[in-house]
């Protein structure tokens, strides 16, 4: 056992993403810098100087402050209030936690989704490709927002809507990963078409390979380019698209805002002065969707084997 | 050619009627219309009287059944708002909305094109490195703020553009009101197009990229180099044809979502068009509306996707779409 | 003074395992007027000096050193801008892959059109007359209608004429063609080799021509160089290489050539090939896992049926049916093989013989007819009904780059049938098959871990064959298997196969327009003319005494090489 | 002179019967007048009735204008305020204020008797409400063959789409929802008014910083409201002016027994109110445009009890808490709008922290108010967010929706989510009904405030403070009002 997991690590280091990696300046930044938000956002409960969640230690009289280094900071405060009174510091570490799993597992939800369905449509065409694009249509009707008020009355009318907190964040999931497959459906099926009319796709078939091998070994891996520019896209979106169901009541509880919801709820701060309140979760935001997006086009890169690296 | 037309024609059908069904199943959901067309002090008994008369209480495959066959006569319900058909309703707003799209999309194709090419052919640039940071930018902030930042700084602080609306429009064929023909109405497109495009320009830049990167290292645009052709030539034309099949289908999508995110700008920018419309509706839960707004879009997605079909084949000719034999 | 004028050129590619030399100071040059032949194993580097000289290298590979010269003026390290200027309208370049060197969204049309006007001064409607007539030149048929269509639409051979097309048609110094004619059959190559002998001799324009076809070379080429291992290791006059060849590689490469005159048992063995450098493991194939059990010896009864196949093209969309045109691309076509055969299938390019490959691997389905595998009618099963009868038949494509997926390392693509097929215990198992077939086909062990892009033509054609083989298939389908093979590696290929049809009764249909490899390989041969079977006969018989009109012309246009030694050689 | 303003919602008909709400009002005082009106002190002032009198206690005569043109060109007589009285009493909304008259006479063409039932003290309350309507002009039949009288909730009509009022302005332009354009009437009967507005635009915007861009960046002239957070800005540009007055809308919470059998106890429910610290809410979240209250009733209302302040002591709310044996706390959910009232969600949130304080575990849901009114009418939650403006500008009017023991069928405490429910408060409701004395119906009103502040029958948070903003030439001071309908018939431009 202990051999074979050895032999998987000299794996790894011999490949090439390891050796692309060790040589790219910007990927292990990238990296690092993903790594700390991972950390911070599972650690956050460690970390934070407060408990955000802890509804009697936030002070309205502290709303407000702005951060430690201007003339009205308070010490407590490193990063300032908000308009409640909470530390932004702990707040964004623990904002950060509910937006990144939202973000990733909504996308990783929609992707799964989506390459399911558009590369079944794409490479069997005909009548399931007209059935699955024009379910795409009627779900691309209905924006998130309307996803949203549908899977809330499903879900009140199953489960009453006492339960609604407890699972917020995999209902959450849930509507932004059912409401933006199209994306991924209808980019997939482009590149399957095109594809599939290659010859090594003419090869696998006379190798007598099954459709689904067919389909995710060997025209997959062959249209994952808009899929990745797609994904890095998409969990920005999906972070936003988290603080805008917020406001249906959809959102995470009020009282346990994400990233997104800080920097929408914060806004109507800017001119007023207390800018803190959404621009630093701003910059949190965009540095994360930079880092992701960085990371996904070095990826892409990477895995492209025609594309060379020096 | 005529069948495939008639094939998309009949799914569109099907499409508006699933649309129908599932937004006439949760309108119950989105609130109680009476709520918002009475005072606060009308007693309960009162708007139950008028639930009543406007069939409110009726079962809902009754009140299901009398939509449809309305529908096909050509009348989706009348707006509880407006007091007009919501079909009509919906036409006056969609040159608004078309307008603002349609500027948005061409900022977006002047725009992502260009960069997108450049950044390919020049990985390793300071201006590439600069594109694709400002495109991540525009990615993480939400088109709200956007817009919102757009009037603070050039209607405010410099004044040049104006803050909201429409301003001067000229009739063009019949009942089209156009700002694309005074100087008025193409300053007040300006801000709400720049918005709109903010949020397509980052992922179409990126996407464009990409497929470059891809095929610039094909055979043929090798190929193409070895014939001597002029750069821009093998760039756009050799090179940027091949990227286009993924590009025109997101953009297709997206031109839906566009449609999508209207409801966000044509809300800041106070933009008489179908996005606010439908805003105001679900928040004035005017029901009618609400289910031919949606009817509306599901045939638009359907248009633009046949469409977006249509021009695959147009583009890549080994693309097999209306099924014949290969 | 000379035309091309390349000096202690060298070219790397330097990758993270080390730097790979391809090229190693090489210094030749051409004259006006004449014709260089360049030919070698495959991998020896030829493309890469072609590429090197007109600086399209596709990346990461350089040029490490060494000074080229057109017509005197240096055009190394030249500015791209002014680069660009150079191809096209001094060098016009031929591309070995023809397959993929036509863009597929453009027409064909579009692609001379472009060329024409970018490299002259001429007006569109020129430009058009002008590509219309490159087309009839190099034998597109019908070029109005052709002009129209997309690469997709065209044969293998129909694009490499395109891509020659393209290349001639702005009147360059020089021309570099990489293997134009490996995809065309005899009367086609004719009409080019005559094309640029014409141009060469009439409007002084240089030539190198990269070939593994000595055929060729002894038919065009003034001189020749010989190159091996990214080293020029002879060169001189046509006639001093190929009837005095000094070094050993040079006279083991000559003696593989396939002879019109004999039919041979095997083919000599070049001793002097790539792979020499792992220790030479002469792989028994008895012992070899590819012999373990010999399954399928079933000789004397009939294996394959074809009956009747038809298949139409539409060549041109319209609204109306009526308006509708197609190419009738197999028109009734019958045959048969026998279980242990070798059957062959010639025909001039674009007269429907991978078409008739492809009907029978499953890929295309007929109009009508049927196909009978084994005594079960395939035409009408469900694609999983067919999955067992796919291991048992295995197709090498015509067009080895495009039939591999990019995204896959070499290793991956020959394990994948085998792992998917159950056919073999433990993964250790399968690396050691893979690297056993790789080295069958000369690649060496260690090909695995790169990617298709990496390999040259010949080699690529190889991978694509240890492809096929790794599902131990019962029934093989050849498109031009070695068309972009050198001799030698080709010898070495058509042994394997030979072998294997010994040990393990493998059954093969064997397409191919290179009449003399034809003649070694197959029992039974097919001559096919648009879309037809024109006449089925046993090879010599077919050989010594054609039937059809067709088939005779074709016969007299094989090029005749006298002057090869046959030292060696066994002789039926 | 030409005014631009901008509100965050336009008309929703041209019909002043079709709906009752801020909207309809401030078209009403523009392009209507009312008998009369209430003036900036919060007293009555004539309009088109020049003077009044009881003739009984249960009679009041109104004598109306000579001199008075509709739009139409038509003059206003007694017969066009009996034609509108009567319609306003079959109107759905309008009903209830006009439940407790029986009938009105016309006494002459120029003077007519409003009759009540019982005797009735808010007669005046209601005449702000009578606007009359060109009887000639609405009656007959339009060209669809409806009546032009017609008055229907969800179907166009003819008073929808058509106007001929008395006021100030005439509208020539109407896009639903995009604008409305008002030219000045020429023969306007009031020719003291010193308004100099010739013509006015009016642009609904709905999202609070384009408005106020809108405004900073001159593109209006006038805007209404002003988001708390926008308010410094428009104070302090040198282009604009803000205009605030505190306002009548009281924001409660109501903590519902039924639900929560902790909240039957007036201890527990005393301590959330002195939990809760509102003036706080006000200053912070505010952002000090808003009045902490400790009652119903706004200044200037009879009701109004000057001893019921806003109590706030965490430590006394913690004894009380300890004395009904609920130290330990419980937990409870809440609900609130997010898009209703002014800051809602942030003002839940903020409560729900205080309350955790006292160790009550608050679940907090906001949502938009197209869903909220739903969720509010099913009691769905155990605190929930209601403000109340009354209609009558009458302290019993508060009482009456939001505390009185609900009774489906009468209709009482419609909107007592809480479900408190004191007889006395009932009994001191239906008595001031009656009471035409003032100042014993004040005497009565403010008792029952108390009893409500004793028994912490909900939790009074602060009253919505207005705020208008306007270009410096805009002189919007003098015309504004608590009610919110500015009389833009008076407006003077520079
Ligand atoms: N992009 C690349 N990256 C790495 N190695 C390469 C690349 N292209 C070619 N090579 C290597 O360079 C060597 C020479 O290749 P080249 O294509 O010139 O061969 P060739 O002589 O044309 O062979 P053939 O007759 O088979 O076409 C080969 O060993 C090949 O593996
Ligand atoms: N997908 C297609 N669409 C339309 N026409 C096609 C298609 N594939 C092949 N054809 C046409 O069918 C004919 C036969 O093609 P095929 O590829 O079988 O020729 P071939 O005998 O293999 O020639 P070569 O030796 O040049 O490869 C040609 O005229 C070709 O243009
Ligand atoms: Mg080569
Ligand atoms: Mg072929
Ligand atoms: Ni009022």
């Amino acid at each position: 056992m202990s051999e074979q997991s050895l032999s998987r690590l000299d794996r790894f280091k011999q490949s090439n993403l390891f050796y692309c990696f060790t040589r790219d300046k910007v990927a292990m930044v990238c990296t690092g810098l993903f790594l700390v938000f991972i950390l911070g956002s599972i650690f956050a409960p460690a970390i934070a100087p407060y408990n955000p969640y802890d509804m009697s230690s936030i002070d309205i009289m502290d709303s407000e402050l702005p951060p430690s280094w201007q003339e009205d900071g308070e010490e407590r405060f490193l990063l300032g209030t908000d308009a409640q009174g909470r530390d932004m510091l702990s707040t964004i570490l623990y904002g950060t936690r509910v937006s990144l799993t939202i973000g990733l597992s909504a996308v990783a939800l929609q992707a799964l989704l989506g390459i399911v369905i558009g590369l079944s449509a794409g490479y069997i065409g005909g009548r399931v490709d007209s059935m699955l694009m024009r379910l795409a249509d009627i779900q691309l009707s209905f924006s998130t927002m309307m996803v949203a008020i549908i899977v809330l009355a499903v879900f009140k009318a199953s489960f009453g809507s006492e339960l609604y907190g407890e699972f917020a964040m995999l209902i959450l999931i849930f509507v932004i990963g059912i409401a933006e497959w199209p994306q991924y459906a209808r980019t997939i099926r482009a590149s399957v078409l095109a594809e599939k009319e290659k010859e090594y796709v003419q090869a696998a078939k006379v190798m007598g390979f099954g459709n689904i091998k067919i389909m995710f070994r060997h025209i997959l891996p062959n249209c994952m380019s808009p899929i990745f520019v797609i994904s890095t896209v998409q969990i920005a979106n999906a972070i936003i698209s988290e603080a805008a169901l917020s406001f249906l009541g959809l959102g995470m509880p009020i009282s346990e805002p994400s990233l997104g919801a800080l920097i929408s709820s914060g806004f109507e701060f800017i001119f007023s002065g207390s800018w803190w309140i959404t621009v630093i979760p701003g910059v949190v935001l965009v540095t994360l969707v930079l880092v992701i997006n960085l990371l996904g086009d070095w990826l892409r890169d990477v895995m492209n084997p025609k594309i060379y690296k020096d | 050619m005529v069948r495939f037309l008639f094939k998309r024609l009949f799914q569109a059908v099907v499409v508006m009627f699933f649309i129908s069904l599932i937004s006439f199943s949760i309108q119950d959901n989105l609130g109680d219309p009476l709520r918002e067309l009475v005072g606060q002090s009308v007693s309960e008994q009162e708007r139950e009287v008028m639930r009543d008369e406007m069939g409110l209480n009726d079962p809902f495959l009754t009140q299901y059944s009398r939509f449809v066959v309305k529908a096909l006569h050509g009348d989706l319900g009348t707006s509880y708002f407006f007091r007009e058909p919501a079909l009509q309703v919906i036409l006056e707003k969609v040159p608004a909305t078309l307008e603002l799209v349609f500027g948005a999309v061409i900022i977006i194709l002047l725009v992502s094109i260009p960069a997108g090419v450049y950044s390919a052919i020049n990985p390793r640039s300071l201006l590439t490195k600069f594109i694709m940071g400002f495109s991540v930018i525009g990615i993480s902030v939400p088109v709200f703020l956007m817009a919102i930042l757009l009037i603070y700084a050039f209607s405010i602080h410099l004044g040049w553009l104006p803050s909201y609306g429409r301003g001067d429009l000229v009739p063009v064929f019949g009942s089209w009101e156009t700002g694309f023909l005074t100087k008025d109405g193409l300053l007040h497109l300006i801000l709400p197009c720049i918005s709109l495009a903010s949020i397509m320009l980052p992922l179409f830049i990126r996407l464009i990229r990409a497929e470059m990167v891809e095929s610039l290292h094909t055979e043929y645009v090798r190929f193409a180099w070895a014939k001597g052709l002029n750069k821009y030539r093998v760039w756009f034309l050799h090179a940027l044809k091949n990227t286009m099949l993924p590009v025109v289908t997101v953009g297709g999508v997206q031109i839906g979502t566009m449609v999508a995110y209207t409801i966000l700008t044509e809300s800041v920018f106070q933009w008489p068009g179908t996005g606010f419309m439908f805003l105001e509706a679900v928040n004035r839960v005017d029901t009618p509306l609400i289910v031919a707004y949606l009817i509306i879009v599901g045939l638009i997605f359907v248009v633009t996707n046949t469409l977006v079909d249509l021009i695959y084949g147009l583009i890549d000719p080994t693309v097999d779409i209306i099924g014949g034999k290969k | 003074m000379t035309l091309l004028d390349v000096k202690d050129l060298r070219i790397e590619f330097p990758s993270r395992h080390g730097i790979a030399v391809a090229v190693d100071d090489i210094s030749f040059h051409v004259e006006a007027g004449e014709i260089v032949g360049l030919v070698g194993e495959s991998g020896a580097g030829k493309s890469t000096i072609g590429n090197g000289i007109i600086d399209l290298l596709s990346a990461p590979g350089r040029v490490a050193g060494g000074d080229i010269h057109l017509n005197g003026e240096k055009i190394s390290q030249l500015k791209a801008d002014e680069m660009r200027k150079v191809r096209g309208s001094r060098i016009g370049f031929i591309f070995q892959d023809p397959m993929t060197s036509l863009n597929p969204l453009f027409t064909v049309e579009q692609q001379l059109v472009e060329t024409i006007t970018t490299n002259l001064s001429v007006s569109k409607h020129e430009a058009y007359t002008r590509a219309i007539d490159m087309l009839e030149q190099v034998g597109i048929p019908e070029p109005q209608l052709r002009i129209k269509q997309y690469p997709h639409q065209f044969s293998g051979g129909m694009r490499q004429r395109v891509v020659i097309a393209i290349a001639l048609c702005s009147e360059p110094e020089l021309i570099i063609a990489d293997e134009p004619t490996t995809a065309l059959d005899v009367s086609i190559q004719d009409q080019i080799l005559t094309l640029i002998r014409k141009l060469c001799k009439e409007k002084q324009v240089g030539c190198i021509f990269v070939t593994h076809d000595m055929g060729v070379i002894s038919n065009v080429t003034d001189r020749v160089c010989v190159m091996y291992r990214g080293k020029m290791i002879e060169s001189g006059t046509t006639e001093q290489i190929l009837g005095a060849p000094e070094h050993p590689y040079t006279k083991s490469l000559i003696s593989a050539v396939p002879r019109t005159d004999v039919k041979l048992l095997r083919f000599p063995l070049v001793d002097y090939i790539e792979s020499v450098e792992e220790e030479d493991e002469k792989i028994d194939l008895s012992t070899h896992w590819l012999g373990k059990d010999v399954d399928y010896r079933n000789e004397g009864k009939e294996i394959l049926q074809v009956n009747d196949v038809n298949l139409k093209f539409l060549t041109k969309q319209a609204f109306f049916d009526k308006n509708k045109q197609y190419v009738h691309a197999s028109n009734n076509v019958s045959f048969n093989i026998i279980e242990g055969e070798t059957f062959g299938l010639v025909g001039e390019s674009g007269s429907g013989k991978s078409t008739i490959a492809r009907i029978v691997a499953g890929l295309y389905r007929q109009d009508s007819g049927s196909i009978v595998f084994d005594g079960k009618d395939l035409s009408h099963m469900s694609e999983r009904q067919r999955r067992p009868f796919r291991r048992q038949m295995q197709m090498v494509f015509q067009n080895p780059y495009s039939s591999m997926n990019p995204r896959m390392s070499i290793r991956d693509i020959v394990a994948e049938p085998m792992i998917f097929h159950g056919l073999c215990e433990s993964t250790k198992e399968v690396d050691q098959v893979v690297e056993d077939l790789l080295c069958h086909v000369g690649l060496g062990r260690k090909a695995g871990v790169k990617f298709p892009h990496e390999f040259s033509g010949g080699q690529r054609q190889r991978i694509s064959i240890a492809r096929a083989l790794a599902t131990r298939p019962r029934f093989l389908i050849c498109d031009e298997p070695t068309s972009a093979l050198d001799v030698s590696v080709q010898a070495q290929i058509l042994n394997l196969l030979k072998d294997l049809q010994q040990e393990l009764g493998l059954t093969m249909m064997f397409i191919s327009h290179d009449l003399p490899v034809i003649r070694q390989m197959c029992d039974r041969i097919g001559v096919m003319r648009q879309g037809s079977l024109v006449e089925i006969a046993e090879t010599e018989k077919l050989f010594k005494h054609p039937e059809h009109e067709y088939t005779q012309n074709l016969l007299s246009l094989i090029p005749q090489m006298e002057g090869l030694s046959r030292e060696g050689l066994e002789i039926v | 002179e030409t005014l631009k303003i901008a509100y965050d919602a336009d008309p929703v008909s041209m019909d002043p019967h079709q709906q009752l709400s801020g909207g309809t009002m401030q078209y009403s005082h523009m392009v209507f007048d009312p008998l009369v009106r209430w003036d900036q002190q919060h007293a009555i002032e004539p309009r088109l009735a020049s003077s009044w009198e009881r003739v009984n206690d249960k009679t009041m005569r109104f004598h109306l204008r000579h001199d008075v043109k509709f739009h139409s060109g038509n003059a206003m007589t007694a017969a066009d305020v009996e034609w509108t009285f009567k319609r306003l009493q079959s109107s759905p909304d309008y009903k209830a204020i006009f439940s407790p008259f029986e009938k009105i006479v016309v006494v002459d063409d120029y003077t007519v008797d409003l009759i009540t039932k019982q005797p009735y003290p808010l007669v005046l309350n209601a005449a702000t409400y009578i606007f009359p309507m060109d009887s000639k002009f609405y009656s007959g039949k339009d060209e669809n063959g409806e009546l032009k009288s017609a008055l229907k909730k969800h179907a166009d009509t003819f008073a929808s789409r058509n106007e001929s009022g008395t006021g100030p302005y005439t509208v020539v332009e109407r896009q639903q929802g995009v604008k409305m354009v008002f030219d000045r009437f020429d023969d306007y009967w009031d020719k003291k008014s010193p308004g100099n507005v010739d013509e006015i635009i009016l642009t609904p915007i709905k999202e609070g910083p384009t408005r106020v861009a809108a405004l900073l960046s001159g593109d209006v002239d006038f805007i209404s409201p002003v988001p708390p957070t926008d308010q410094k800005r428009i104070k302090n540009s040198d282009k604009t002016n803000l205009i605030t007055m505190s306002g009548t809308r009281i924001i409660t919470l109501q903590m519902n027994q039924k639900r929560v059998p902790a909240f039957k106890d007036v201890r527990v429910r005393q301590a959330v109110v002195y939990a809760i610290n509102n003036k706080a809410i006000a200053k912070k979240i505010m952002r000090g445009f808003a009045t902490p209250a400790g009652q119903l009733s706004p200044e200037g209302y009879v009701g109004h009890n000057d001893k019921l302040t806003p109590r706030y002591d965490l430590k006394k709310a913690k004894q009380l808490m300890k004395e009904a044996g609920y130290d330990k706390g419980f937990s409870v959910t809440m609900t609130a709008p997010n898009n209703r009232y002014v800051n809602d969600a942030k003002i839940a949130q903020a409560v729900a922290n205080m309350l955790s304080k006292i160790n009550i575990k608050v679940d907090l849901k906001t949502i938009p108010k197209a869903q909220y009114w739903s969720d509010f009418d099913a009691r769905a939650a155990d605190i929930m967010m209601v403000g109340w403006h009354a209609d009558t500008e009458d302290s019993a009017n508060f009482a009456e929706f939001l505390a009185a023991c609900p009774n489906a069928k009468t209709g009482m405490g419609q909107y007592n989510s809480g479900n408190y429910c004191n007889p006395k408060v009932d009994a001191i409701i239906s008595a001031a009904s009656s009471e035409t004395d003032p100042v014993k119906r004040s005497q009565m009103l403010k008792e029952m405030e108390a009893i409500m502040y004793e028994d912490a029958a909900f939790i009074p948070l602060h009253w919505q403070d207005l705020a208008w903003g306007e270009s410096k030439n805009v002189d919007g001071a003098k015309v504004v009002n608590v009610m919110d309908f500015p009389y833009l018939g008076d407006l003077v431009v520079k």
